[in-house]
């Protein structure tokens, strides 16, 4: 199937949770609304048509201009273990959820795709978003005890960390963030 | 939960202190697996809740070795960012630039030169073959087996001399590069390239003679960590994890990138023991065994595209003409999410530009970060030895799963 | 007689030839420091211990007795013999049971399990 | 101005007090010394020449001693036999960790050590042994500090103290012991007390889990090692060693490994369960570093830790030399001993007769013969899991091992060695082990010869050595 | 450090030097067929009065240090250590009494496989292998007094009593121990191992893995 026909068949089965669809991009996407996001991810995992079984990625974004964050996950099918000539990859698909930048709140898809358990740990870790229903979501990269979230635009490097100088003095005098 | 206890109070890892009374502690030991331990290749930390040698319950605890290279790819530019590609799988460099490389390409609508594709196939399938020893030699060395690794690294040291050879360096390349490759091959490289796969073929049965039919390997591989089909796909593994389990996917094939669809090669799958000659009774699909076997299998079709690629090596450029000056690229305001199938797995890379020369926002998607996910999963109920043997057949290297 | 033999012999007479009472004497030591540990361990093997160094000191007595009784032949020895399998067989179902008796009580304090539930 | 952290701020300096601190300067000063000596080559040349020498008095006191000279002097005969013991046993470690590196090196197509003191860094073992010295010694501090400093100790001395029964010659023994074989089999059972300490006393979970391992494996394989050694015990029909060897004097068919096909096999069982019962691969788990980091060993460092492995090779000594004496002929040689008789009995006479009719120097070969098998297995095969070690002692071994004396038993009863079947079985024994051992060498000369096609030319170019 | 450095040493060469010297003293009696004149000579030297009483005396003493040592070690690992030293030296005492065979069996069997049963048998029923038991000091008061007591008791009797102090006899080879347990004392030998068979069925039903509900 194509992005368009999956785009359509998600608009006729959920009218009001995809809220935008760009086929035009390079990789195109559609943005769905956050509090639909679970059924619609339960829904491509399991619809026979897509079987959409395989999370690639799970990559959040910073939007500062909308003043939002977003995490992209990008979704492809791959044949079951039996189909010993399906080389191809039946159909790939993107989904964009956006939320506020102040109280960035995601329902989690673990349940779904457990590979998203560690993605959205990261995501939280290093963005900042907070996924609802995540079995145990707490930092994966940084130390507990870390500041703020590393991969927000207007994140400041901390002068020091336990002793360890974080920013030397020319960082200090022309950021770069 | 246990984990976020563990955690937040890392006292709680010393389950007992010698002052104290009494006679009956804890039933379960607390060990720590790393980070320095001679079987979690690199900085990897499990926290393993043991009974006995009985292993309950493990916790993988990763992000020593985290630079935030993607914080460091929203200040530089395409051209900057591809030697920290390198430093992300350090085994697999050459797969982890084309990556990057094929990505930024795809946003700014690049058109490789047939040459510079060919070369790139070249690299990569050579460099699956270095990384794919070193997982071979390391597995052995998990199993106690000391021989494998040196002979392992005699071979790999032969790729290294072709690498230096083409790009000057011996770990981090940083030779594929956007719109093709930074130089092109020097004289007499073919040739010896060809002389490399002549010797090295043979050698690939002689490794399985010496280790993967051994008895006791397969004692101790065999029915251990088993991952069924759909775990692993559940679960996002790729590469010769994914494979392993069964499933017949590969990237080169299903989303072919780079011209893989001109070469002919298989994908090798775990099967059953016994299905065939080369499987010893007793493995059962999606075990350690088969993750480790299907690296084996690859390293001789990554052999067939090398001598199919070198034998049909078109001539022309082997970089885009204009990157040859000037190394800049302007990224539309757009994004992409594009991935190439790495020795660890599936190797993604986002990329979003906002019309100037540095991208908005990188994202890299490590192998060997969703295999390893799997870890706490898989290793349970098994014995101590076996942690090693699981750890080694997922093959992680930690430069990847950190960033 | 070698040279050392000469010299040991004239230097000092002092040490009296050693007898069967010497063994005898070691041997009530060792029984009573066997004693000593099984009155105050508490623990299972601690009085396992105590036992093992009991049976020691019946096994001196008997290789003792059996040497400076001439014409005993190998009695002696063969008991003693015989004691060392036993403790060996004592110690295994003792190890048995007080592993068996801490699945069951979480304890080794023999004190502490005064009661007859398995 | 930002403070700059440097990772070896506020770290304790390396502390040595009292007789380590002695030992320390004492290594210092000797490397101040040799060091230079041992880099210029030619002092290789008067090492080796010394070696020559030692070899041909060697020889001399191989045809001297093997009757009972000095026995009117008793005193002086312990004292000289005790000397040359301590020296053997101090240089058995320091050559086989140097051989092991080359032998390992060699089948890892590399060199292995090569630099220090010249030829093939032969000083490379006396200048690890000065390192270790020189090392700070840890005690960690949950550690029971007392059972961790004797731990070692514990562990070399019952191995030392095997060699007072352990023959190497018909008069080459400390003591005639009755018991001889018991005695050291009881020494070497005494070694693990001091693994157990050692890995209970660092306080380290690592170390007790090779500890416990450790004390499982050992007690497992103890019993049908000891089953295994009753079958050459039950044909000869005594446990005095010396005994044992100089029953087989009748040249290379009267070795007891040929005598039946139970003790045959049960040379096998022995030398697998030996490899058991001295930590050796595949059965190298309770210091198995990939497992456990380094067993029970884990915390331990410079001397201490340089005593777990003298310890350890002085093991695999003894027990490849109990596997000669019960299986292998002992120090005997192929040729049956009364055709030395024939040489008269003049001094040289004598040294020829020690050489080449039995004497140490064949004990001394066939020893390391089985030591380099040892080494073989270790640098070819994985490591066994613990429930693997188990099952393999209890299921195969052990019923196995008594399959063997059962049958043994009656095939002595029913056919004595001078019934012509018995003596027919014998032959093809022996032409069996000769032809096993002929194969060995055949494999050896041929992957010498063409090692460019095993090994592959690219390879052997790109050996350092090469 | 430096006095526990010693300590270590020192072990090693008490222990060495005393295996050696009674290996010396259990050549005596025996004839080793191939060095029987050998053999006797050196027998009758370390037979002698004062080398044997020295070996008693300091054998002795280590004995009841040893023992003392598990009386008043705490932790019960400490306990089996010191076990272990006592066991040794009743092994050279054996052996000084001209039983070799049984100083032999007394280290195998003894040191060798029941002391790595005791230690198994810690850490088998505690995971902390720092065990400690408190006792009240009253009882270790009783306790000592009443085992005082015994052994002055045991001792006056031993001294009063009349031995026949007759010279070391002949002791029995080891062929010979092996004659009797197969003629004379065969029903006792099938007993134990009849016995030993039933420990090994009792231990391993009593170590049982129970069924998890």
């Amino acid at each position: 199937m194509t992005f368009e026909q999956i785009a359509s068949l998600l608009r006729e089965r959920f009218a009001g949770a995809v809220e935008e669809v760009v086929p035009q991009a390079t990789r195109p996407y559609v943005t769905v609304a956050a509090e639909r996001w679970p059924e619609v991810a339960r829904f491509l995992r399991d619809e026979p048509r897509l079987k959409l079984n395989f999370l690639r990625c799970v990559s959040s974004l910073d939007l500062l201009a909308e003043d939002s964050l977003a995490a992209v996950y990008d979704l492809a099918t791959v044949p079951d273990a039996e189909a010993e000539e399906v080389l191809s990859c039946p159909h790939t698909f993107a989904v964009r959820v956006v939320t506020d930048r102040a109280a960035a709140h995601i329902p989690s898809v673990a349940g779904v795709w457990p590979a998203a358990d560690w993605h959205e740990r990261e995501a939280f870790d290093l963005m900042g978003i907070v996924f609802d229903g995540h079995p145990d979501l707490r930092r994966i990269l940084c130390p507990e005890d870390w500041v703020g979230h590393p991969l927000r635009k207007d994140y400041e490097f901390p002068v020091e960390y336990h002793g360890i100088p974080g920013t030397t003095e020319h960082e200090l005098n022309s950021p770069r963030h | 939960m246990t984990e976020i206890s563990l955690q937040s109070q890392p006292d709680l890892l010393v389950d007992y202190d010698r002052g104290e009374q009494g006679d009956v502690d804890t039933e379960e030991l607390l060990i720590n697996m790393g980070p320095q331990h001679p079987s979690t290749h690199g900085v990897l930390r499990i926290v393993l809740r043991c009974d006995g040698e009985m292993v309950l319950e493990a916790v993988p605890h990763i992000g020593y070795l985290h630079r935030c290279a993607e914080k460091i790819g929203e200040s530089l530019q395409p051209f900057q960012f591809i030697p920290y590609t390198d430093r992300m799988d350090y085994v697999a460099g050459m797969n982890q630039n084309q990556g990057f490389a094929l990505a930024v390409e795809k946003l700014a609508g690049i058109a490789v030169p047939p040459r510079a594709q060919y070369l790139r196939v070249i690299f990569g399938e050579l460099n699956r073959i270095a990384s794919h020893l070193v997982s071979f030699g390391t597995y052995g060395l998990d199993m106690g087996a000391f021989t494998p690794f040196l002979y392992a690294f005699r071979e790999r040291e032969m790729v290294l001399d072709l690498f230096e050879a083409a790009c000057g360096a011996r770990l981090t390349y940083s030779y594929l590069t956007v719109g093709g490759t930074t130089h092109d091959l020097p004289e007499g490289w073919v040739d010896r390239c060809l002389e490399f796969c002549d010797y090295f073929e043979p050698k690939i049965d002689e490794y399985n003679d010496l280790l993967s039919f051994n008895h006791i390997f397969v004692k101790r591989t065999a029915g251990v960590g088993v991952v069924s089909a759909g775990d692993a796909v559940r679960w996002g593994l790729s590469g010769p994890c994914l494979r392993g389990s069964g499933v017949r996917w590969d990237l080169r094939k299903a989303l072919p990138y780079d011209g893989y669809e001109r070469f002919d090669f298989d994908i090798p799958i775990g099967r059953p023991g016994g299905s065939d000659r080369t499987v010893p009774h007793g493995v059962v699909v999606g075990d350690s065994w088969c993750r480790y076997f299907v690296r084996m299998e690859e390293m001789k079709q990554s052999l067939r595209i090398v001598r199919q690629a070198l034998r049909d090596l078109p001539g022309g450029d082997h970089i885009v003409p204009k990157f040859k000056k000037n190394k800049t690229v302007k990224l539309p305001d757009d994004e992409v999410y594009l991935e190439v199938d790495n020795p660890r797995g599936q190797v993604g890379f986002y990329v979003r530009g906002d019309g100037s020369a540095i991208p908005a926002r990188v994202k890299a998607r490590g192998g060997s970060f969703c295999n390893l996910s799997i870890t706490s999963h898989v290793v349970r109920g098994c014995l101590i030895a076996d942690v090693p043997a699981i750890i080694g057949s997922i093959d992680v290297v930690m430069g990847e799963v950190d960033r | 007689m070698s040279a050392f033999g000469l010299y040991a012999s004239g230097g000092c007479c002092l040490l009296a030839q050693i007898g069967l009472s010497h063994y005898l004497v070691l041997a009530a030591i060792l029984f009573c420091t066997g004693a000593f540990v099984m009155m105050t361990k508490r623990n299972a093997i601690g009085l396992l211990l105590g036992v093992e160094l009991v049976l020691n000191a019946c096994g001196i007595n008997l290789v003792a007795l059996a040497r400076y009784h001439p014409g005993s032949g190998a009695d002696g020895q063969i008991t003693a013999l015989f004691v060392i399998a036993l403790a060996a067989a004592e110690a295994a179902v003792a190890v048995a049971l007080a592993t068996n008796f801490y699945k069951n009580l979480r304890t080794i304090d023999v004190d502490r399990g005064d009661t007859l539930r398995g | 101005m930002t403070r700059f952290w440097t990772p070896w701020e506020g770290r304790p300096r390396p502390h040595y007090s009292g007789l380590s601190a002695l030992l320390a300067g004492l290594g210092r000063g000797v490397y101040r010394v040799a060091a230079p000596v041992v880099r210029h080559r030619w002092f290789a040349a008067p090492v080796f020449f010394g070696v020559v020498v030692l070899g041909v008095v060697f020889v001399w006191l191989c045809g001297l001693f093997n009757e009972a000279v000095l026995a009117d002097y008793p005193v002086l005969r312990d004292l000289l036999v005790v000397t040359g013991l301590a020296i053997f046993v101090s240089l058995v470690p320091v050559f086989c960790i140097w051989w092991e590196r080359k032998v390992a090196g060699r089948m890892q197509s590399r060199c292995g050590v090569m630099r220090v003191g010249g030829w093939h860094g032969w000083a490379q073992s006396p200048a690890d042994g000065i390192k270790c010295l020189t090392k700070e010694d840890l005690v960690p501090d949950d550690a029971d500090p007392v059972l961790f400093r004797l731990a070692p100790y514990f562990a070399l001395t019952p191995v030392v103290v095997a060699f007072v029964a352990l023959p190497f010659g018909t008069y080459w023994v400390f003591r005639h012991l009755e018991v001889g074989l018991i005695f050291v089999l009881g020494m070497l059972g005494v070694e693990v007390v001091a693994v157990i300490m050692a890995g209970w006393a660092s306080a380290s979970k690592w170390t007790v889990f090779g500890a416990m391992r450790e004390a499982c494996q050992m007690v497992s394989y103890e019993i049908p090692l000891g089953i295994a050694l009753l079958l050459p015990v039950m044909t000869v029909g005594t446990l005095n060693l010396a005994e044992i060897g100089n029953a087989q004097a009748g040249g290379w068919h009267t070795w007891l490994v040929f005598r039946s096909p139970f003790l045959f096999v049960a040379a096998l069982v022995y030398f697998i369960t030996s490899l058991a019962s001295c930590k050796r691969a595949p059965f190298d788990l309770p210091e198995g570093e990939s497992e456990l980091v380094g067993g029970y060993h884990t915390e331990y460092s410079g001397m201490r830790w340089a005593l777990f492995f003298f310890a350890e090779y002085v093991a695999m000594f003894v027990v490849s030399a109990l596997a000669v004496i019960l299986f292998f002929g002992g120090w005997n040689s192929v040729l049956p001993d009364r055709w030395g008789e024939v040489l008269g009995d003049g001094y040289l006479a004598r040294a020829v007769r020690g050489v080449v009719f039995g004497g140490p120097l064949w004990f001394l070969v066939k020893s390391f013969l089985l030591i380099y098998v040892q080494m073989w297995l270790r640098w070819t095969l994985p490591r066994i899991r613990i429930d693997q070690v188990l099952y393999a002692c209890v299921q195969v071994m052990l019923p196995l091992a008594m399959v063997l004396l059962l049958g043994h038993t009656l095939w002595e009863l029913w056919l004595p060695p001078e019934l012509i079947a018995a003596r027919v079985v014998n032959v093809i024994l022996a032409v069996i082990g000769a032809g096993l051992l002929l194969a060995a060498l055949a494999v050896i000369i041929r992957s010498r010869l063409n090692a460019r096609r095993l090994v592959g030319y690219l390879a052997v170019d790109l050996l350092p050595g090469a | 450090m430096t006095k526990r450095r010693g300590l270590g040493f020192g072990a090693m060469l008490l222990l060495a030097g005393g295996c050696c010297l009674l290996a010396c003293a259990a050549a005596h009696g025996q004839d080793a067929a191939p060095a029987a004149e050998q053999a006797a000579e050196v027998g009758q030297l370390y037979d002698h009065p004062v080398v044997e009483s020295l070996l008693f005396y300091s054998l002795a003493a280590a004995t009841v240090v040893a023992a003392l040592g598990v009386c008043i070690a705490r932790d019960i690992v400490r306990m089996a250590i010191w076990l272990f030293v006592t066991l040794s030296t009743v092994a050279m005492l054996y052996f000084l009494l001209a039983a070799p065979f049984l100083g032999a069996i007394q280290l195998i069997v003894y040191a060798g496989g029941t002391l790595v049963l005791l230690v198994f048998g810690v850490m088998l029923t505690s995971r902390s292998p720092w065990i400690r038991f408190e006792v009240r000091p009253s009882e270790l008061l009783a306790a000592g007094a009443a085992c005082l007591v015994l052994l002055v008791g045991l001792v006056a009797a031993l001294l009063r009593a009349e031995w026949p102090e007759a010279a070391a006899g002949e002791s029995p080879r080891v062929a010979t121990l092996g004659a009797e347990l197969l003629t004379t004392y065969l029903v006792p030998f099938e007993a134990i191992s009849v016995l030993l068979l039933v420990v090994m069925i009792a231990a391993a039903y009593l170590v049982r893995q129970e069924p998890k509900e």
